[in-house]
């Protein structure tokens, strides 16, 4: 929320140093020092196939980042396939070399404004 | 060696604002080129457009209107009116062929002789850079100092 | 006076459209009065008459002229020494002598531009080897001459002195019936005629004097050409945002336009002092514009200005459009080709 | 009204119910909503945080493709993130020119091209009490929600300020509360509306997350809520699948189910449960649906403050 | 070409313009190039603004018969008046004589003296064109009325009619409210002193009530405003009381027995109720009541009239209506004050949702002794004495999402409520700040003091106030989280009771009531003044002065300052006399004016009005200021402005298009002199 009374626009400024501290390395010291791993995981899956796909990203990141809390988000994932909230496949968009063009321009573009 | 152009430009100011940086100006020594003449009026909102066409038909290579910034007339908001005015003028001149750069409006508040300075001497590079305008010319033979059309704002409406 | 004791009238057609020859028709049976009372010296579109004839003339032999039509071609500007020459009573007739009216729009542009429009550009012109009028033609049987046509468009004042200025676009029949009648009773009880050089034929305040609308405090949020709106048929135009020159422009036509929902154009010219119609109008509309407030910034205001200017297409075309030839800059500065200024 | 439609990720498959609901809801409210063909992700709040205009890029296909397939240029979004994405991107590509030609450049790699402005996004909810009305709503209400005590709840991304979506008061917004109590429940006051679930802090720090959640359920509980309704993928998911988690995290005991309210919607104009994809939920909604009456509760009016008491301030603005 | 005879006085100023211009050269021109233009002498001197220099001038115009005065020295701004003076003395009009400068924008700024010369040559040139056009002017006089209205009836209305009336002169006190008093009666103390408001204030009202030459017009609005200085009149809507002023006694009987209590939203801020019939609070001036229609059961049901049978006099008339008078006044003062900005707006502070969140003016209610609780510094529960409060500052202001300025007073009230928090509650006290603004005499010092006493200040602008707790502790009370700039920590402090330190707003009316009166408003509607440093309660309309807060938020001491000032300045214009204003004036030409009304809607000052008998528009010579921008829009010409006619500006424009700079040699060829 904005309550900053210069209407800054502190969400983005967030988002900002967010990505300076993970371009700096800073982030290690950070309490939320997995979120660049949670973040680039869930990229892979977007640059992957267009869209996210919960079960390869929690399955994925938690091996890679702490395998020893699977079996905490076991019994939820098994809920979610229960409940038909979870796909097992993740589903590829068609222009998915379109999007993955688009993206790498923009790395390329780059820069912050 | 050919001698550089030298234009004439006439400056309107209101009593007020530029009139008073004008002055200012010339307390604080601030050197600018001979070539603007002022004539003073009480507001920038006194300004008839036929001034300005008098000024360009009668020998002025371009005119500066000149008043106190939007929300400090001294008249409240007059200088609006010359605003608007202005803004109107400046497409009917358009499409008499004059350039943009001839005829120019500027805000300087008493405070700013040097703002004001600056202002005239880029406005008569500006001017001199584009060459006389010369209407006495202009009106007896219409291709006096031709200028590209596409340089000539103005839209084609049909009747 | 000639020998049998008529006064000689004469009209002549310039570069106009005709539209006043009309007018003078259009006082109808008065007509047979002008007949009676004059001995026609010059009517082309009446009479057959030679340029040779008039030019026969004794200096003065004619006792008014009404002269109509702008100064375009030098065979206007020779016409029009001549009958100056051959007139007592020289009157600018219409908007054409007066102040150039339509022809002088082509001041925005240039006589090269003018002619390509003419001549090669036309869709309906057939002119394949492209042949643009010559004043000289060597033809076999010798050299064919035609007038030279001017770049720039003139009013009948800009070449001779004019006594008398009737303006309109074209002056109204019952104003013309007046000034003839006035002109007659001169000639015959020797009444007094007005002084040289004034306008007859018109009033002296604006339309809006003449014009039954209810005028109220003017505050204008954006224009509409004609076609957008169906005015309210009380109120004035201007305020429900039709250009309507009226304010600017002589009264005597008795606000024709207006009374069928439509801005005046201004053909009866400017109102006396005004050196410049179209800055008058300019000036008057732009001031009445409902953009700037204090406290609004400067850039906000100039964006909204430029959105309101933007509902005035061609503003010089709209604001001189019949004044072109006698405004203070008189014509567009455009280089050969012509640019067109934006009027038609 | 036709509405070019962006389910995103989540009402694909986490928030089908969602997804079930609205289409269920929207024919009865005259809405049509056409699917953008091959949409792709908008990034979440994951992209943005690592390359800013990868982020844009990804944001900016989607709008370039409803640009391209929708006439009217109006987008609609159930996910607050897609929503505030999707509005974000166009916002400061109209904003900051620069940053729409960076963006164009990347897009025209896939022969896309995206002129800001020309698509205009809204929220579900936006289109559902804006554009159709609560009037319209009311008619259409057979089964009113009565004697159901709802917590309103928002999330911190919908009312996500600093652009022209600035969505009703963003500190303490009140649309859905009047939408409820459109359809007949009551609402309770809910200070936490519009703070924030935790979002994929479930997965990044799992105290922070933890705290977050409980707050709401806590809040939600202390004003005797049946069950949280939501307008959000994520804060549904949070809330819902982690409650369990919560419990056994501080030992609490909290059973409160989290709807959409597409879904209370439905009931409320009389659809089955079955058809609102109720029962996806893993708190259960049934004991808290169970409680609506059939008429209007009859309301004791409030007792009369004591004397000493000092008036409240009067409701609405002055001057 | 021109029949006058004119001179032109070249000065040298000292080397000022000399070391720059060839002075003698230029006079030696005028002399020579300009005789067809006029020119019958042209001289130079040292000095033209010594006495030799005026003696020079003086002497001509009676030997010589000049007609019109060409001096070419330093600005008009400096010197117009040293040579007009000397014109007048000779005998000759003062507005025949035209100073135009050659120092400032000649001498100056430029060091090619060849170039510089031209061009004084120039300005000269276009001076000489003008002055033969300029016609003889004379002043327009104004008689002034000797009677002021005041608008607004708060300190500094009362300020400003005490010090008007205790000198003599009728005074017309207009208040909205049915007493005067203003927000000061509202509160209990007074910062830094805190000595009661009401022990300073109501000796004063009581003063204003009975004062001979005060008429006060409570419970009236002011409706239009015709005329100009010296000469307005003022229509006045005096609104129904109901209850008719010759028989009341003000006993109150009425007010007691009146069975319909409302809420008091205006004089106890909504924090305590009144009867239908009231007078706002006891001191109130006048004593009369009057009757709320929106509330009143006989207005509403038509039965009732409890007020009628029980009082003594039979004061009571529902049959009253509204009454509207003129009066004629010469000057107008405008005090028109302050509404408080509305908390409400900021959501996240809970003001209206939370019972125990507190307006700063609710909370000078709760202190008053004559408030709502007596006194008590009590919950919303009307008993409960809070143990922690809460006070946040800035609410509303230095904020761009509301107002972007700093409304002045709100640190100082909020040391004076933290003191007496602390005085009679004993109760913890934090105060949240964004910086702490304790200008002027004696209140850095109080803002000591309440550091002594114990009060907590908190640098961070609160986030919010949230009753959901979140930590033990923090249940069933107001939980204020804000970040601590000073230890860079986010803190949750829960208390019992929160008061907002709500920002000064202008009048949700003010751009109405500024137009009404002709004068401007800032973007944010505060009344602009002719001169923020200067001329701080004079405006740009003649005759109509600002005092108070109506000029910007401003404080107690600062409001009375400006009443008297506004008063004086009043007290000058009346013992003048009259007026006399300048004549650059612009008229119109009724045989030109087609009625066409473009101009009637472009003068600020209401000059131009519409004769819809003649049907032409008319200008008050009077109340015009002489811009001239009626004058540019005319479309046919009917307007004209004397010193600025057109003629005068077209012929210095030809004047200035005579001489070109083109060649910069100071040669002026014979082309060149011929007039354009």
């Amino acid at each position: 929320m904005v309550r900053c009374p210069q209407e800054i626009h502190i969400t983005d400024i967030m988002y900002t140093l967010k990505r300076k501290a993970i371009a700096e390395g800073y982030y290690r010291e950070s309490t939320a020092a997995d979120a660049p791993g949670w973040s680039e995981t869930y990229i892979d899956f977007v640059e992957k196939y267009g869209r996210s796909f919960e079960l390869g990203l929690m399955t994925r990141y938690h091996l890679r980042h702490h395998p020893l809390d699977m079996y905490k988000m076991a019994p939820m994932g098994l809920g979610m396939l229960r409940k038909g909230r979870m796909d097992l496949t993740p589903t590829r968009i068609k222009g998915i070399k379109q999007l993955q063009a688009i993206l790498n321009k923009a790395r390329e573009v780059g820069g912050e404004l | 060696m050919t001698e550089q152009f030298e234009p004439l430009i006439i400056g309107f100011t209101c009593n007020w604002c530029s009139y008073r940086a004008a002055d200012l100006a010339g307390t604080s020594r601030k050197q600018y080129p001979p070539n603007i003449r002022l004539i003073r009026l009480m507001c920038s909102g006194r300004l008839s457009p036929e001034f300005v066409l008098k000024a360009l038909q009668g020998g002025a290579d371009g005119v500066m209107i000149t008043g106190c910034h939007p929300g400090e007339c001294h008249y409240l908001e007059q200088n609006f009116k010359a605003l608007r005015r202005f803004a109107l003028l400046k497409r009917v001149l358009a499409q008499m062929g004059i350039e943009p750069e001839r005829v120019r409006l500027v805000w300087a508040s008493a405070a700013e002789g040097v703002h004001l300075a600056q202002e005239i001497t880029d406005m008569v590079e500006a001017v001199r850079a584009l060459g006389p305008l010369d209407w006495a010319g202009v009106a007896s033979n219409g291709s006096a100092h031709a200028i590209p059309a596409a340089e000539i704002v103005g839209e084609e409406v049909s009747a | 006076m000639s020998e049998n004791g008529k006064p000689k009238f004469g009209m002549y057609w310039a570069a106009s459209c005709g539209g006043c020859e009309i007018a003078v028709l259009n006082i109808g049976e008065h007509i047979l009065d002008v007949d009676a009372v004059f001995d026609i010296a010059l009517w082309p579109v009446a009479a057959d008459f030679k340029y040779e004839d008039v030019r026969n003339y004794p200096d003065g032999y004619i006792d008014i002229c009404l002269f109509n039509g702008a100064i375009r071609t030098s065979e206007n500007e020779e016409i029009a020494h001549l009958l100056r020459k051959k007139s007592k009573v020289l009157v600018a007739f219409g908007s054409c002598a007066y102040e150039g009216c339509i022809p002088a729009l082509s001041n925005f542009t240039s006589k090269e531009a003018t002619f390509k429009a003419a001549y090669l550009d036309n869709p309906s012109t057939d002119n394949p080897d492209g042949v643009l009028p010559q004043t000289v033609t060597e033809v076999p049987e010798g050299e064919l001459y035609l007038p030279e046509f001017y770049n720039t468009v003139k009013a009948l004042s800009d070449v001779v002195e004019v006594d008398y200025t009737i303006p309109g676009c074209p002056p109204e029949p019952h104003q013309i019936w007046a000034v003839l009648q006035a002109v007659v009773a001169a000639l015959t009880q020797g009444a007094e005629l007005p002084p040289p050089g004034s306008i007859i034929g018109a009033g002296n305040v604006a339309l809006c004097e003449e014009c039954e609308r209810v005028k109220s405090e003017k505050i204008i949020e954006r224009f509409y050409r004609p076609y957008e709106i169906t005015p309210d048929p009380e109120i004035c135009l201007l305020e429900q945002g039709m250009i309507c020159m009226g304010p600017a422009t002589r009264s005597g036509c008795g606000a024709l336009c207006p009374k069928v929902g439509m801005g005046c154009r201004g053909c009866y010219g400017p109102l006396e002092g005004v050196e410049d119609h179209g800055a008058r109008m300019l000036t008057a509309i732009a001031s009445v514009i409902d953009v700037g407030k204090p406290g609004e910034s400067e850039d906000e205001i100039n964006r909204k200005l430029e959105e309101v200017l933007d509902t005035i297409p061609d503003p010089a075309g709209t604001f001189y459009r019949f004044s072109m030839a006698r405004s203070i800059l008189k014509r567009a500065k455009v280089n050969g080709d012509g640019h067109k200024g934006g009027a038609q | 009204m036709k509405y070019g439609y962006y389910p995103g990720c989540s009402l694909e498959r986490n928030a089908k119910a969602y997804h079930q609901s609205a289409m269920a809801v929207a024919p009865l409210l005259g809405l049509e909503f056409v699917e953008v063909e091959d949409w792709n992700c908008c990034g979440a709040t994951e992209v943005i945080a690592v390359d800013q205009m990868a982020a844009y890029a990804l944001i900016a296909r989607n709008l370039a493709l409803a640009a391209e397939q929708n006439g009217n240029g109006h987008l609609v979004a159930p996910c607050s993130a897609c929503f505030l994405n999707l509005s974000k991107a166009d916002h400061y590509m109209i904003e900051s020119p620069e940053l729409a030609e960076k963006v164009n450049t990347a897009l025209a790699a896939g022969d896309l091209h995206y002129e800001p402005g020309t698509v205009k996004t809204s929220h579900l909810l936006q289109v559902i009490t804006e554009a159709v009305g609560l009037e319209a709503i009311a008619e259409k209400v057979t089964k009113p929600l009565y004697g159901l005590r709802v917590a309103p709840y928002y999330g911190c991304l919908i009312v996500r300020p600093g652009f022209e979506k600035k969505y009703d008061d963003y500190e303490y917004p009140t649309v859905l509360d009047d939408l409820m109590k459109t359809l007949g429940s009551e609402v309770v006051d809910f200070p936490l509306k519009a703070h924030c679930c935790g979002g994929h802090m479930t997965q990044i720090s799992e105290p922070v997350a933890m705290e977050l959640i409980r707050r709401l359920l806590h809040n939600a509980a202390e004003y005797e809520a049946d069950l949280i309704v939501t307008l959000c993928p994520m804060c549904q998911f949070n809330l819902d699948a982690f409650q369990d988690n919560v419990n056994k995290y501080f030992g609490t005991d909290y059973h409160i189910p989290i709807l959409y309210f597409t879904q209370l919607m439905g009931l409320a104009f009389g659809l089955s449960p079955d058809e609102l994809g109720i029962g996806t939920e893993f708190v259960s909604a049934r004991p808290a649906l169970d409680k609506i009456l059939s008429e209007a509760p009859t309301k004791e009016k409030p007792k009369r403050p004591p004397k000493e008491a000092l008036p409240m301030p009067s409701l609405g603005g002055e001057g | 070409m021109t029949e006058e005879r004119i001179g032109v006085y070249v000065c040298h100023c000292g080397s000022n313009i000399a070391g720059v211009v060839d002075v003698e050269g230029v006079a030696e021109w005028a002399r020579e190039a300009l005789k067809d233009r006029g020119v019958v002498i042209a001289r130079d001197n040292k000095f033209m603004c010594s006495t030799l220099g005026q003696e020079l001038i003086e002497n001509d115009i009676e030997k010589e018969g000049l007609t019109r005065v060409v001096v070419a020295a330093c600005s008009p701004h400096l010197h117009e008046g040293t040579f007009r003076t000397a014109c007048q003395r000779a005998g000759l009009n003062p507005y025949l004589c035209e100073l135009v400068s050659i120092r400032e924008h000649v001498s100056w700024v430029h060091k090619d003296k060849a170039v510089a010369t031209q061009k004084a040559k120039a300005i000269i040139s276009g001076g000489v064109e003008r002055v033969a056009l300029h016609e003889p002017l004379e002043p327009l006089h104004v008689p002034i009325h000797s009677s002021t209205l005041i608008v607004g009836g708060g300190i500094a209305g009362i300020q400003a009619a005490l010090e008007i009336a205790d000198s003599g002169y009728p005074v017309y006190l207009v208040e909205r409210e049915p007493s005067i008093g203003g927000h000061m009666a509202q509160f209990d103390k007074t910062f830094p002193t805190l000595d009661c408001a009401a022990c300073i204030l109501t000796p004063k009202m009581a003063t204003v009530g009975s004062h001979p030459n005060i008429n006060l017009l409570t419970w009236s609005e002011v409706e239009q405003v015709d005329g100009y200085v010296g000469n307005f009149t003022v229509t006045i809507r005096k609104k129904a009381r109901y209850v008719n002023t010759d028989l009341c006694t003000g006993c109150g009987i009425c007010e007691e027995k009146c069975p319909k209590k409302v809420v008091d939203e205006v004089f106890e801020a909504g924090l305590g109720y009144r009867k239908a019939v009231y007078t706002p609070f006891p001191q109130a001036v006048p004593k009369y009541p009057v009757i709320d229609v929106d509330n009143c059961t006989y207005f509403e049901k038509g039965t009732c009239k409890a007020c009628e049978k029980f009082c003594p006099t039979g004061a009571i008339d529902f049959e009253q209506e509204d009454e509207v008078i003129q009066v004629e006044v010469g000057n107008i003062i405008l005090a028109t004050g302050f509404d408080l900005f509305d908390a409400r707006r900021i959501s996240q502070y809970g003001y209206g949702r939370l019972a125990n969140v507190f307006t700063s003016l609710e909370f000078e209610r709760m202190c008053n002794a004559a408030g709502p609780t007596n006194g008590e510094i009590v919950l919303r529960d009307g008993v409960t004495k809070p143990e922690s409060v809460a006070i946040i500052h800035c609410v509303g202001s230095r904020d761009k999402n509301y107002n972007n300025y700093c409304s002045v007073i709100c640190c100082m009230a909020s040391l004076k409520f933290a003191h007496l928090v602390e005085e009679r509650t004993g109760a913890e006290v934090y105060n949240f700040y964004i910086d702490m603004r304790t200008a002027f005499k004696d209140y850095d010092e109080f803002y000591q003091r309440v550091l002594e006493e114990g009060a907590h200040f908190v640098r961070g602008r609160v986030a919010e106030v949230t009753d959901a707790a979140r930590m033990p502790g923090e249940e069933g009370k107001l939980i204020v989280q804000a970040e601590d700039t000073l230890i860079g920590k986010q803190r949750r402090i829960p208390v019992d009771m929160v008061v907002l330190a709500a920002g000064l707003e202008p009048r949700h009316d003010s751009k109405e009531v500024a137009h009404k009166f002709g004068i401007s408003c800032s973007a944010n509607g505060w009344f602009i003044e002719k001169h923020p440093k200067l001329d701080p309660v004079a405006t740009m309309t003649e005759g109509i002065f600002i005092a108070g807060v109506a000029q910007g938020p401003k404080d107690i001491p600062a409001s009375v300052a400006q009443g008297a000032a506004a008063s004086a300045r009043v007290l000058g214009r009346i013992q003048q006399g009259e007026i006399a204003l300048e004549p650059v004036r612009a008229s119109v030409i009724e045989e030109r004016c087609s009625g066409c009304r473009i101009c009637n809607n472009l003068c600020p000052f209401n000059a131009i009005s519409f004769d819809e008998e003649k049907k032409v528009s008319v200008i008050n010579a009077a109340l015009c200021q002489g811009c001239g921008t009626c004058v540019a829009a005319c479309p046919s010409n009917a307007i004209t402005g004397t010193q600025f006619s057109n003629e005068q500006v077209l012929a210095q424009l030809n004047g200035l298009l005579m001489l070109n700079v083109a060649n910069g040699h100071g040669a002026v060829t014979e082309a060149e002199r011929v007039p354009a």
